[in-house]
């Protein structure tokens, strides 16, 4: 959790700079769904996020420094510079790539968790999105495949209450999204996505589910970003002390910290973590850095096969 | 008296003055309310106009569409804003087979009279999925008219007109448009599509474009103006309908031409164009049209590639010399 | 229902004879649906059906000469010959063009509901469709749509248990095809769709909740095609014996003949009726044979406004 | 020995013995199973190979091509059928963004191995929403492969071979050539893409076509011999790749040509080959490059607004006497 917030951080500082391109879309405030979720999977497990998966991407075990060079549209970057931000991919560690059409993630999972099971492996597959996404046709018509096919899809909706700018009250009649999935008999459950626990205790479940055969899960996980959609976000759209409250008493790290410390764990070990974060961050944002660009004609390559 | 407009302040105008006229136009698309769009074009559109009329959807690009279609059939005049070009594939059927085909399909009995409002394009580090120029898909399907305005006047002026056409219109911005700016007078009325200007005269190649490569195409004939050639510059500003007189009266004349558009080269509009032009000018052309386009693949994140791959003025220039056969 | 399926007997006939062109979807079977919700309907309700929609717009009041010259392709015909058989349209009756993407109608009627509310007339728009098409991902956007601007939209589900040759068995694990309206918290009901009596009651209530503004309706009725999803299909995909029993048992018009009987209506009443219908389509069969085909310019007319 | 198939046993037997050397492929569609396929194409092919490689798919396309992807990308080679090419907009996102793209934008750490089979065209009354022509919209977007086999013969060569390819495919079939019957040789080898064949030699006209035009080309060209006019016909056989040098040599010989498809002309490939052709060929032709196309107009029902809409033998002739300044 304290990797992804840092990571997106840095990334920030670097979009200010000019040497982050396109769009950054953070997921500060939501990261115990991605650490809550990788914490229950193999690095065998698919996953397919969204463009805010940087999160997903790193509990996943992406490289920092693949996914900072990334950033930073470097060679070296997980997808040699030409994905950027919302494409991350790593199949060695079973990140297929990241999606940037909302909804456009859904049919490609139950493909690939079909695939799984046709081969017999007893790998599952995760797919992240929002709860805007809930009200894409491919949601929909690919969780009724996921049904029928009993594939051991996961599916963890990330109810942070807007959809970019917009409310989930003005889009949708359900309160709870989990009422979605229960139309083709996935079964549902609500999640406290902010507790890392919680969230993988309803992932383990789903896991078992998958591995056992029994298909596809439904998590609904309610969280918060208590940053903008983007970067430039004037986030008018929402009141100040909503987003406050989120942001302090809400935090899922400090959730999580002071969870720690109750169990033992000592100030020294977790400030122990905040200084392997700075290390390995200050090392990813150096080696992107300093690798070059792809040649110019890198374009015509990985548009077919060979 | 001479009035600087941005892109996006000239068809927010457009809006504002186009609803005030008439009450049966809604506004429809993602986030375009309380914030006012991601581009801010509808910014305070909400306030003024109320939520009856300008309607925040759902991320139901085939829904909102089809919505749309809907509407239109029963005397309103929706407007659909798809936040970016790429999206138009989720609202593809929607569009191509519903919006365009109802007349027909009806023999005249209805109509669809909506716009589709959206902006395409790289340039911005977006990556594959959301760079995309998709003008030729549009023009391919009989039924729907395109508008794609590069100053902040003509995108005030098609966009108002797009909301006095009978049928379905999409109106393609760019996003790189929308901070740029230019004269747009008070009380600039509607521009009629199919007529094309010449926004720069010159007599020894023809270049011929629209949306942002226009510009590019301006900024390469002043270069080439320095190098002794003279380009005339033509903007479509529709290309349905599309103003092949100008064309051809410029290609005549000049006897050389380049076409030049931000979508891929192949089977992009420029091929039409390419084709067109040299059905009407066969006996005077000195050499095959030029297209310049960008590279067909998919357009990447890094910034380098995205350069590499998108048309440029070095592009153009390069073009129009090549049909000058001069290096 | 005695119209729409001799109309559809006669069209059958011209199928063979190569008079009507295109692929021919019949409603045999399924009368009772169409009978029972026009009833409930004024001339200024709204409809949209599909390919199988002979029965939904004859029901509406489209003029039988008009639909059958459409049959054959007559400039005399409600499209002009331009749509045939699966875009019929007569907007003096409301009657929107007939589409034939399977979900393609779902955003429409929701668009065209909502421009009815806007303008504060108390007219209802209703949508066929059939078990299959609740499987398309525009079925739930515009469900969600419909709900969330509580539009007077009737979802009418023709379930007959295929989707062309394929069980429903096979594409959901749904039974009951109202549960999918449920996601989106709209009211649904199940209906028997061959109880003509029972589907008017359903529609009219739905058409009630409808003026009323407490928006839009699911009805599923449950029904069954006693012929095969097109001209020429062999139904090898399902059990001859129940074909029979819904032939014989359930088909709603007998079903209707002996409820009238029950009720006092005469036999030579009900066969007064045949005659008429059969007076009718004498009649549309030679007004269509007789009429022209459109001038070859024509072609040019309708694509665009003048 | 000779042996002759209908194109749809052609495709049948192409589909067979890949699925029995790979047992990686899947069929996944509306339909194809129990039944066999509207069209009867997969006839057979669930009871050999079972319901696990042969699925019948709600009616949810962009559910099962966007389920293809992700197979494809874990190391299945899944053919998705789309019943109607005019289906494939309710598919388009995952098409077009998914498919298409997921190379590119992963850095070259997955491909999409994916077949999408469908039919198109018109000629069957079955109007505006079931007999568009849409191959233009596929060769716009980089990443994917197009074969649009015009006999059985060719039927079986580029099905085959679209199963061994590493991108996406679509093999687009035509709805009236099912039924047509023509040689295939038992041990049929794969078709390569990217090679077009020379279904007629000639030496005055070059006329370029594909799919159910061709054997309109072919007529033509019958008609044309008679009169003195000795034509070549070209079979593209795929689009991407495409085998321009064919074409060139062709039109360096005959110095005209004529390109001919079903889809509509405006931005149609048609475009695409002219403006190549007049790229390629300049100084060697004699006249501009004809296209024979649709109308611009959506498909009508009624029977003579329909084959007035569409190409035929008798347009090809006039455009190649057109060329060659004859009536
Ligand atoms: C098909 C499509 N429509 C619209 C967008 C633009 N867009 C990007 S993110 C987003 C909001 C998504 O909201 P949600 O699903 O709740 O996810 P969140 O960003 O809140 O995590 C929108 C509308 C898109 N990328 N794709
Ligand atoms: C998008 C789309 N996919 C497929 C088809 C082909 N098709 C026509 S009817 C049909 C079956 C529809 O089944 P259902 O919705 O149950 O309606 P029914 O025909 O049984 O009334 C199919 C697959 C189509 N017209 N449109
Ligand atoms: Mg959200
Ligand atoms: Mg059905």
């Amino acid at each position: 959790m304290h990797l992804a917030r840092e990571f997106e951080r840095r990334c920030e500082a670097l979009f200010q700079q000019g040497l982050v391109r396109g769009s950054l879309h953070m997921c500060i405030g939501q990261e115990a769904t991605a650490a809550g979720a990788a914490l229950a999977l193999r690095d065998d497990d698919l996953l397919i996020t969204n463009y805010r998966g940087h999160g997903h991407a790193l509990a996943k075990g992406i490289s920092p420094r693949a996914a900072m060079a990334e950033m930073l549209g470097k060679v070296t970057g997980c997808c040699k510079g030409k994905g950027g931000s919302m494409h991350w991919t790593d199949v060695s560690k079973g990140i297929l790539p990241a999606n940037a059409i909302v909804g456009g993630g859904f049919p490609t999972i139950v493909g690939a968790t079909l695939a799984a099971k046709m081969d017999k492996l007893d790998r599952v597959g995760v797919l992240f999105f929002g709860d805007g996404a809930t009200n894409q046709g491919t949601a929909h018509e690919a969780m009724n495949l996921a049904a029928i096919w009993k594939v051991p899809s996961i599916f963890i909706c990330e109810n942070n209450l807007y959809s970019e700018m917009t409310p989930i009250s003005k889009t949708t009649p359900n309160k709870d999204l989990a009422e979605r999935a229960l139309a083709y008999r996935i079964p549902a459950v609500i999640v406290d996505g902010n507790d890392v626990e919680a969230m993988n205790d309803a992932v383990c479940n789903a896991v078992q589910r998958g591995r056992r055969g029994d298909g596809p899960t439904f998590i609904e996980a309610k969280t918060y970003r208590t940053v903008g959609h983007m970067i430039g976000d004037s986030q008018i759209y929402r009141p100040k002390d909503e987003v406050e409250l989120w942001r302090t008493e809400r935090d899922p790290i400090t959730l999580c910290a002071s969870k720690l410390l109750t169990r033992g764990v000592t100030a020294a070990e977790l400030s122990a973590i905040e200084h392997d974060v700075t290390a390995i961050l200050d090392d990813a944002v150096q080696f992107a850095k300093e690798s070059p660009y792809p040649e110019l004609d890198e374009v015509f390559e990985d548009v077919y096969g060979k | 008296m001479i009035r600087e407009l941005t892109y996006s302040q000239a068809l927010r105008e457009a809006l504002t003055e186009e609803m005030e006229r008439d009450a049966n136009i809604i506004l429809m698309g993602e986030d375009i309310g309380v914030y006012g769009g991601v581009f801010k074009v509808t910014d305070g559109l909400m306030a003024k106009f109320g939520e009856q009329r300008v309607i925040e959807t759902p991320i139901s690009e085939s829904g909102f569409v089809g919505a749309a279609v809907g509407l239109a059939m029963c005397g309103k005049r929706p407007m659909a804003e798809l936040m970016f070009m790429d999206f138009a594939w989720v609202a593809a059927d929607q569009i191509f087979n519903q919006a365009t085909k109802m007349r027909q399909m009806s023999g005249g009995q209805v109509s669809v009279p909506m716009v589709i409002r959206t902006q395409q394009g790289g340039g911005r580090g977006n990556a594959a999925q959301h760079s995309q120029c998709l003008e030729a898909h549009f023009a391919h399907i009989p039924g729907i008219k395109i508008a794609l305005p590069a100053t902040p006047h003509d995108a005030k002026g098609l966009l108002k007109q797009a909301f006095r056409e009978q049928d379905p219109v999409v109106v393609i911005e760019h996003k790189l448009l929308y901070n740029t700016k230019g004269d747009v007078p008070e009380n600039l009325a509607p521009i009629p599509f199919g007529v094309a200007e010449i926004k720069r005269s010159g007599s020894d190649v023809t270049i011929i474009s629209y949306s942002r490569t226009l510009l590019h195409a301006l900024e390469a004939a002043d270069s080439l103006a320095k190098s002794g050639i003279s380009a005339e510059v033509i903007d479509l500003r529709t290309i349905m309908p599309l103003d092949m007189e100008t064309v051809v009266k410029s290609v005549r004349k000049t006897n050389r031409a380049v076409v030049a558009h931000e979508a891929h080269r192949n089977a992009g509009f420029g091929a039409e164009l390419a084709a067109r032009i040299t059905e009407q000018c066969f006996g005077w052309l000195d050499a095959p049209v030029e297209r310049v386009a960008a590279l067909d693949v998919p357009i990447a994140y890094s910034q380098p590639l995205e350069a590499h791959t998108l048309p440029s003025p070095e592009k153009i220039i390069a073009a129009a010399k090549k049909v000058m056969y001069k290096n």
